[in-house]
């Protein structure tokens, strides 16, 4: 048998991303009969509250409590990087569908830790891309102050050429951004990036439109636009255009599978982290097939998975690791569409094929 | 102070079944739980040691997390430049935290009441934004270590480790707190809580004594914050945040405000009963707060000997006056 | 008017009054006698409801009072100058006045300018926070306070204590006053020569058991009754 | 700098500090007034989002969506008073805080029990959505008629407390409220309606920020520490003291936030200003508390009570 | 020693508007007990509290033997020997009676470091202590919580608490308030055999105690010390009887 440990944020404000990983991942399991393989699959779920020391006592539980032979979510960067020295010392099968901290793909590497999901600085550099592409002279950027935050803006401007005309970065989990909009609205760039996820994100598409800037100035993101958001944004998130690695849109079968499956279970439209929930459990599947079950030896396990992220069936379309064990993959920019009341997501472009993330040559593994 | 006669009782009793514990964990095989209760014994540490200025002097710090974070950082920033040897970080932590403890609770002390809960909420709060926004140090994503404190012929490299040198200080404090209650500065501390007017009439300087009292129990919370780092091998500004400072203070209100052991058995109660409904549904607050709540109201007549000390309205702070003066019963 | 039948009442454990009888008619004076902690503000706490005795019955008008919430007792014209002032800290002497005043029906007898009239010093005082007051100056706004409610029944526990002379004098004359007015009243004081020259009949209270009731003129008579349940 | 950009900084800054005020002010009753310290005023305040989101979703009226908060709120604090506050009453302040605190959990959790942690959003109504211009700055209709709201309140609350024999009796209550009882006034029933009346404006103040901020569990925490440092530097008991206390605190916080990092930029490197002037930001107005108290201990406003 | 334990030169308070003490000044002699009567809000517990510290004065001087103390906090005035009671009792509820009084006594000590040795352990408190208990007829309860005690009690004990931390000048705030007549007696009788030991100070509406005991009687009205002379003195003093005494023969 195998016991799977999740960790991720179930919690408060930033729940819905931890929930939707789960319920990815779940779904996917579920698929496969709760086996991965011929084996067994028990899955042991723990809350971090978005808490990096809760985060770590979670996976000291998973693997002195639990004794689990992979973990998967890990939760946002800085839950991450609290975690990464039990992680690494145990060498256990670890698959980050979240976070992907720069340090981690670069010089923090470590062989049993994967980042499913992606570089955190890809998405931005996707959307500095093409916001290049588009030929706006200036960017304004905002997010809030964390470490995943400020990668975020790194990725933005090492793709985009253009001038900066300010960077905001607000306290975490701040709600009201009143003085920041008026002080943007006095700025009146020609571009707006911003970096906001879960309700903050929400938060601010709504208080940009009520302050009459979404419409004037072109908004570009990440993060704050998805299908959880979508939700209670509806119209108002018209014309917000953002970079992903996935969207419910992108035309290829396993997408379309889950799509369908995630909407029939769970009742709405899942989110790119609940594909990368969902992904995770593939991976892991294949990754054990490769072991005819037995995945005892931590090392062998480690090897199994990676050489499998090029190999299992993924809604992406197309993945692999790369050597820092970081995805190789397709980045795209995604715009929100208005339609009466509600709204609709369309592929614009597809902003980088096969991307490789900035890191990739600090981390000595080869 | 009927707490002393069976006091004898309950502190040896305690400490062997708390001594029990790894060995248990050993045998049923669940490491996990000499972690897990190293944990409760750093808190039981924090509460007791807050348990000085709360219990014994009625003053309500609301920002002992602050301490905490101290001890935690002293770690975690020397282990960052690789200072790993225990005892030079032991002194860092205690000088830091006598240093904090001496300038805070000398503005603190100004005020009195609900005023005192503020401001040492205010300046946990001030140190909680500084060390979040320390980027050097990690800012929120907080800092790793990842070398433990080594004090040359013992290391606390592991949760037993930390476990034993927790039990060894909270056995101490215990003893020593017992003594303190009776002993002259107990008691002028505690009467300090009833009447501080008075204590002042008789020519103590309640200002310094209460001084005193917060710099010593500030430093104790410091080292559990020590202990703490080492056991989570991390050090992150949420230790902090307010609500372990209300945490610590539950805790001392279920296991009875004043008495030496009632903090160690709050800090129990408190973490089992939120690790047990934890596992048993995630909805765990919704059966954790209103049991808080119960408790509190049961709480509230238990110790009628120290209702007499807490119900005393404290001649300097209006508000925090319990019962108005000259109220018919 | 009122009759209080052997009241008993206990602090938690502590037995405080075990046989208390009283009995008051309109528009009567009784003194209420003896030492400290022979029960006299107990018994006036059972009366206001303000602690539930264990036992006896306290009739006022007829109406049961035992078990009944304190503000209807309040209200049924019964007022009290309590033992140790109880003035409102955070109301001004003014307010202190108002905040309860009340008139039971036609228009009331005791206004702002009668009381001001009997202590021109509260006057003066008029802005004063409850809490700014000297020990004295509190005495007056106390009685003042309970005369404002505009009672049948007065009762008044220690209400000369810590009063110069003077007042003290002025206080007798303004209850010797509200007696000819034909006010009821129940007084506690420790100084028994001006009380028995105010009440007409006595209760002597000893460990919480009545064991003397009788005009003040018998009292009087007998120094050696005194001298036993008072002292001196 | 641009002055217009200044203006609707402060107005931001007065908007958010009316918003505290409802909330505090009810606190500050409650606390000041019946030395009840509840921290399940953060609670109540999430009720009223709550309950004023999912009723204007449901009716479309927001005049309804606003009573209905209010009375929602208004009773689960009555119920509150009833089953936790009056037996507490004249107990020592650590048992309240226990009490309200395993209050202030429940709550939170019973949000998410019912709505789930999904955060919940409210549109505002057409008529109030759009934006006006103050003197050449934009500003939105909403954020104004928190303003004025706000100013009512205060005023009514001020005129309740100070002026009305119902404020006087409560004053009276609460440190002697069996003598206030004695002398023929039902305590018990003041209590209550304070408490409520509390409750209630946290409740409004919820409804009223609930399309700003996005409704969620757990929104009232930070907003009570927040409101808890506001009644401390106005000064317990003080309506007034909560009035000033709230807008002081707002506006530093507002303007500290959108200008500090400007400011420091021009002394340090911009990426440095930056995260240090947030930080500085955010710790703005606990200096100014510990300031405050360090110097005033009673607050500001010193209310009736010394 | 013939120098004055206790001058105060032109003191004055202010609250607000009202000049509760008004350039008072005063003679207490070693060993003498002196009176302070007065009408009620005349200013008498408020110079109590100026005299103790408590209060900071406005204007004038307070010398303590030969030491001025005028501006010093309560601390001082305490090494000085002086010391107080309080109109309303304030005792240590949940104290016992002996610890109460150990306190006190502990006083000239401190407590600095002595944290592990109980206090009624104390050698030097415990004799102290003994000794008063007597004085003040307070054995027979001396392990009573202070909360449970009689009024009556509680007043002793508060002078008691006074009396134990060895002052050389002792200021009473109506120590008789409440007292019913037999206690009144009692504790006339307590002062009277402390009397000489202590400079005393009296505040006091009890007439019978300050004519009983007084050597010395200063009135005071509104915050102005009208006269000062000895108990025939002022009985005879027409103003004082006008604005205090009053045709008052019974108390
Ligand atoms: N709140 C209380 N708890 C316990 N016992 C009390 C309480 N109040 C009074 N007692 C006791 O009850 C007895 C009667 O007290 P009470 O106050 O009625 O006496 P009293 O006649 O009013 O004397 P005093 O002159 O002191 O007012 C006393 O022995 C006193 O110790
Ligand atoms: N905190 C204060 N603020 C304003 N006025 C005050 C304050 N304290 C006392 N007073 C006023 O100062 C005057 C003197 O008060 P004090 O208590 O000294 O009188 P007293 O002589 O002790 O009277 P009593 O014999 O009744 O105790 C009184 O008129 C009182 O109203
Ligand atoms: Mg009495
Ligand atoms: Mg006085």
């Amino acid at each position: 048998d195998i016991t799977v440990g999740f960790s991720g944020v179930l919690s408060g404000p930033q729940g819905v991303l931890g929930q939707d990983q789960r319920d990815g991942f779940l779904l996917a399991l579920e698929e496969l009969g709760n086996k991965f393989g011929d084996q067994n699959v028990k899955v042991v779920i723990e809350d971090d509250q978005l808490k990096p020391d809760v985060g770590a006592q979670a996976i000291q539980k998973f693997l002195e409590r639990d004794k689990v032979d992979a973990i998967v979510g890990l939760g946002f960067s800085n839950v991450l990087m609290a975690e990464l020295r039990r992680i690494k010392d145990s060498g256990v099968v670890a698959i980050a569908t979240n976070a992907g901290p720069g340090p981690v793909a670069g010089k923090l590497c470590a062989p049993n830790l994967f980042g499913l999901a992606w570089q955190n600085d890809t998405m931005s550099e996707a959307m500095g891309q093409y916001v290049q592409d588009l030929g706006h002279k200036n960017a304004y950027l905002m997010t809030s102050s964390y470490q995943a935050g400020k990668d975020k803006l790194n990725g933005f401007k090492r793709y985009f050429k253009g001038d900066v005309a300010k960077e905001v970065y607000t306290p975490l989990g701040q709600l009201d951004f009143s003085a920041e909009i008026s002080a943007l609205q006095a700025a009146n760039p020609e571009a707006l990036f911003v970096f906001y996820t879960g309700g903050t994100g929400v938060n601010f598409a709504r208080q940009l439109r009520q302050a009459g800037i979404m419409g004037k100035t072109p908004v570009y993101s990440e993060g704050m636009i998805d299908s959880n958001t979508l939700v209670s944004l509806k119209s108002q998130a018209d014309g917000n255009i953002y970079g992903a690695t996935w969207a419910p849109v992108l035309n290829n079968p396993q997408s379309k599978k889950f799509v369908k499956a995630f909407e029939d279970k769970y009742g709405h439209t899942p989110s790119e982290y609940a594909a990368n929930g969902y992904d995770a459990a593939y991976l892991l599947n294949t990754a054990v097939l490769k072991l005819n079950g037995d995945v005892s030896n931590r090392e062998a396990f480690v090897k199994a998975v990676k050489q499998a992220g090029s190999e299992f069936p993924t809604v992406r379309g197309k993945f692999a690791f790369n050597t820092n064990n970081m995805p190789i993959q397709n980045l795209y920019a995604f715009k929100a569409v208005g339609q009466g009341d509600d709204v609709v997501v369309k592929q614009l472009a597809t902003v980088f094929t096969d991307h490789q993330d900035a890191y990739v040559s600090e981390c000595d593994m080869k | 102070m009927n707490s002393r006669s069976w006091m004898r009782l309950v502190l040896p009793v305690l400490f062997i079944v708390l001594a029990a514990i790894p060995f248990v964990a050993q045998v049923v095989d669940e490491p996990f739980y000499v972690t897990f209760f190293a944990r409760v014994l750093i808190y039981a540490l924090a509460a007791c040691a807050l348990n000085i200025v709360l219990g014994f002097a009625g003053l309500v710090s609301f920002g002992h997390a602050m301490f905490i974070g101290l001890g935690c950082y002293a770690v975690g920033i020397l282990s960052h430049y690789g200072i790993s040897n225990g005892w030079i970080q032991l002194f860092v932590c205690i000088a830091v935290c006598i240093v904090v403890a001496v300038l805070v609770g000398s503005v603190c002390l100004r005020t009195s009441g609900i005023g005192f809960i503020m401001i040492t909420l205010a300046f946990s709060q001030m140190f909680y934004f500084l060390m979040v926004s320390l980027t050097p140090f990690g800012g929120d994503d907080g800092l790793n270590i990842y070398e433990s404190s080594n004090f040359g012929w013992f290391e606390l490299s592991g949760s037993s480790e930390v476990y034993w040198a927790t039990w060894a200080l909270l056995l101490m404090l215990a003893l020593f707190l017992n003594r303190l209650r009776t002993s002259p500065f107990g008691m002028v501390l505690r009467a300090t809580h009833i009447n501080p007017r008075r204590v002042d009439a008789f020519g103590y300087s309640v200002f310094r004594i209460q001084l005193s009292a917060y710099v010593l129990s500030g430093v104790i919370t410091g080292i559990a914050g020590f202990l703490l780092a080492n056991l989570t091998a991390f050090a992150v500004p949420s230790y902090i945040a307010w609500h372990l400072s209300g945490e610590l203070i539950v805790m001392i209100v279920i296991g009875g405000i004043g008495l030496v052991t009632g903090p160690i058995f709050g800090a129990i109660v408190f973490l089992v009963l939120e690790e047990v409904l934890k596992g048993w549904t995630t909805h765990w607050m919704l059966v954790m707060g209103p049991i808080i709540t119960i408790i509190a109201l049961a709480g509230r007549n238990q110790f009628a000997w120290l209702k007499a000390i807490f119900n005393r309205p404290s001649a300097a702070g209006p508000a925090i006056k319990t019962r108005p003066n000259g109220e018919l019963p | 008017m009122l009759s209080i039948q052997n009241l008993a009442a206990k602090y938690g454990p502590s037995q405080a009054l075990f046989d208390v009888d009283l009995d008051l008619n309109q528009g009567e004076v009784i003194g209420l006698i003896g030492r400290n902690g022979m029960g006299r503000t107990t018994a006036i706490k059972c009366l206001f409801g303000l602690l539930n005795p264990c036992g006896g019955s306290i009739r006022f008008e007829g109406t049961e009072l035992a078990g009944l919430q304190p503000y209807r007792i309040g209200r049924m014209g019964i007022s009290l100058v309590p033992e140790g002032r109880q003035i409102f800290p955070m109301l001004s002497v003014e307010e202190n006045l108002i905040a309860t005043a009340s008139s039971s029906g036609g228009k009331p007898q005791w206004t702002l300018e009668k009381i001001y009239d009997v202590f021109p010093r509260l006057k003066e005082r008029r802005t004063n926070m409850g809490n700014q007051l000297s020990g004295g100056e509190q005495q007056m706004l106390a009685i003042g306070r309970a005369l404002m409610t505009n009672p049948r029944l007065l009762v008044l526990d220690e209400a000369t204590e810590g009063l110069a002379p003077v007042v003290r004098a002025e206080i007798w004359k303004v209850l010797q006053r509200l007696k000819e007015q034909g006010l009821s009243m129940i007084v506690v004081d420790k100084n028994t020569k001006a009380l028995l020259r105010l009440s007409d009949r006595n209760v002597i209270l000893d460990k919480g058991v009545t064991v003397w009731r009788g005009s003040s003129p018998e009292l009087a008579a007998q120094p050696e009754l005194i001298a036993r349940y008072v002292g001196v | 700098m641009n002055s217009s950009l200044f203006l609707s900084q402060l107005l931001n800054g007065l908007q958010l500090g009316v918003l505290l005020f409802l909330l505090s002010s009810g606190l500050t009753l409650i606390f000041g007034i019946m030395n009840f310290i509840n921290l399940a005023h953060g609670s109540l305040y999430m009720v009223g989002a709550f309950v004023g989101a999912a009723s204007y979703n449901a009716s479309g009226s927001f005049l309804f969506s606003l009573f209905a908060a209010v009375a929602a709120a208004a009773i689960v604090g009555l119920v509150i008073e009833h089953l936790v506050a009056r037996p507490l009453y004249r107990h020592d302040h650590l048992y309240q805080v226990l009490a309200t605190f395993g209050l202030m959990m429940f709550f939170n959790e019973l949000a998410i029990f019912i709505w789930g942690n999904r955060p919940y959003f409210v549109t505002i109504p057409e008529v109030i959505s759009g934006s006006v211009e103050i003197l050449g700055a934009p500003y939105p209709v909403y954020r104004l008629l928190i303003i004025v709201v706000g100013v009512l309140v205060a005023f009514g609350a001020w005129y309740l407390i100070q002026k009305t024999r119902f404020g006087m009796l409560v004053r009276a209550g609460t440190t002697h409220a069996s003598m206030v009882s004695v002398l023929g006034a039902n305590v018990d029933l003041l209590k209550k309606s304070l408490f409520m009346l509390g409750a209630g404006l946290a409740g409004l103040a919820g409804t009223l920020a609930g399309p700003i901020l996005s409704v969620q569990s757990g929104m009232g925490d930070p907003v009570l520490i927040l409101a808890l440092v506001v009644i401390v530097v106005g000064g317990i008991g003080s309506i007034r003291g909560a009035l000033l206390a709230a807008i002081l605190i707002a506006v530093i916080d507002t303007l500290g936030r959108a200008y500090l990092p400007g400011i420091l930029a021009l002394v340090m490197a911009p990426a440095a200003a930056n995260t240090v002037g947030s930080a500085l930001a955010s710790m703005l107005i606990y200096l100014l508390m510990a300031f405050v108290l360090a110097f005033k201990p009673q607050g500001l406003m010193v209310s009736a009570k010394r | 020693m013939s120098a004055p334990s206790l001058t105060v030169e032109g003191l004055v308070r202010y609250f607000g508007g009202l000049k509760a003490t008004d350039e008072v000044s005063l003679q207490v002699r070693p060993g003498e007990l002196h009176a302070i009567i007065g009408p009620n809000g005349a200013g008498k517990t408020t110079l109590i509290n100026l005299l103790t510290g408590e209060l900071a004065s406005d204007a004038g001087r307070i010398l303590i033997g030969d030491v001025d103390v005028s501006g010093q906090p309560v601390q001082q005035r305490v090494e000085l020997g002086l010391l107080r009671s309080y109109q309303i009792t304030s005792v240590f509820d949940s104290f016992t009676v002996r610890e109460n009084i150990c306190l006190a006594a502990r006083r000239r000590r401190g407590v600095r470091l002595a944290v592990w040795k109980p206090l009624i352990r104390d050698l030097e408190s415990m004799q102290v202590a003994e000794r008063i208990m007597q004085q003040c007829q307070l054995v027979h309860v001396a392990d009573e919580v202070a909360a449970n005690l009689a009024y009556g009690q509680r007043r002793q004990l508060e002078i008691a608490m006074a009396l134990a931390a060895e002052p050389r000048l002792l200021l009473l705030d109506e120590p008789m308030a409440g007292m019913s007549a037999a206690e009144g007696v009692a504790a006339i009788e307590l002062l009277r055999s402390l009397k000489g030991q202590y400079t005393i100070v009296l505040v006091e509406h009890d007439m019978n105690a300050v004519f009983s005991l007084a050597d010395r009687i200063s009135v005071l009205v509104y915050g102005k010390i009208i006269a000062t002379g000895t108990v025939d003195e002022i009985r005879a003093h027409p103003e004082v009887q006008k604005a205090y005494l009053g045709d008052d023969e019974d108390a």
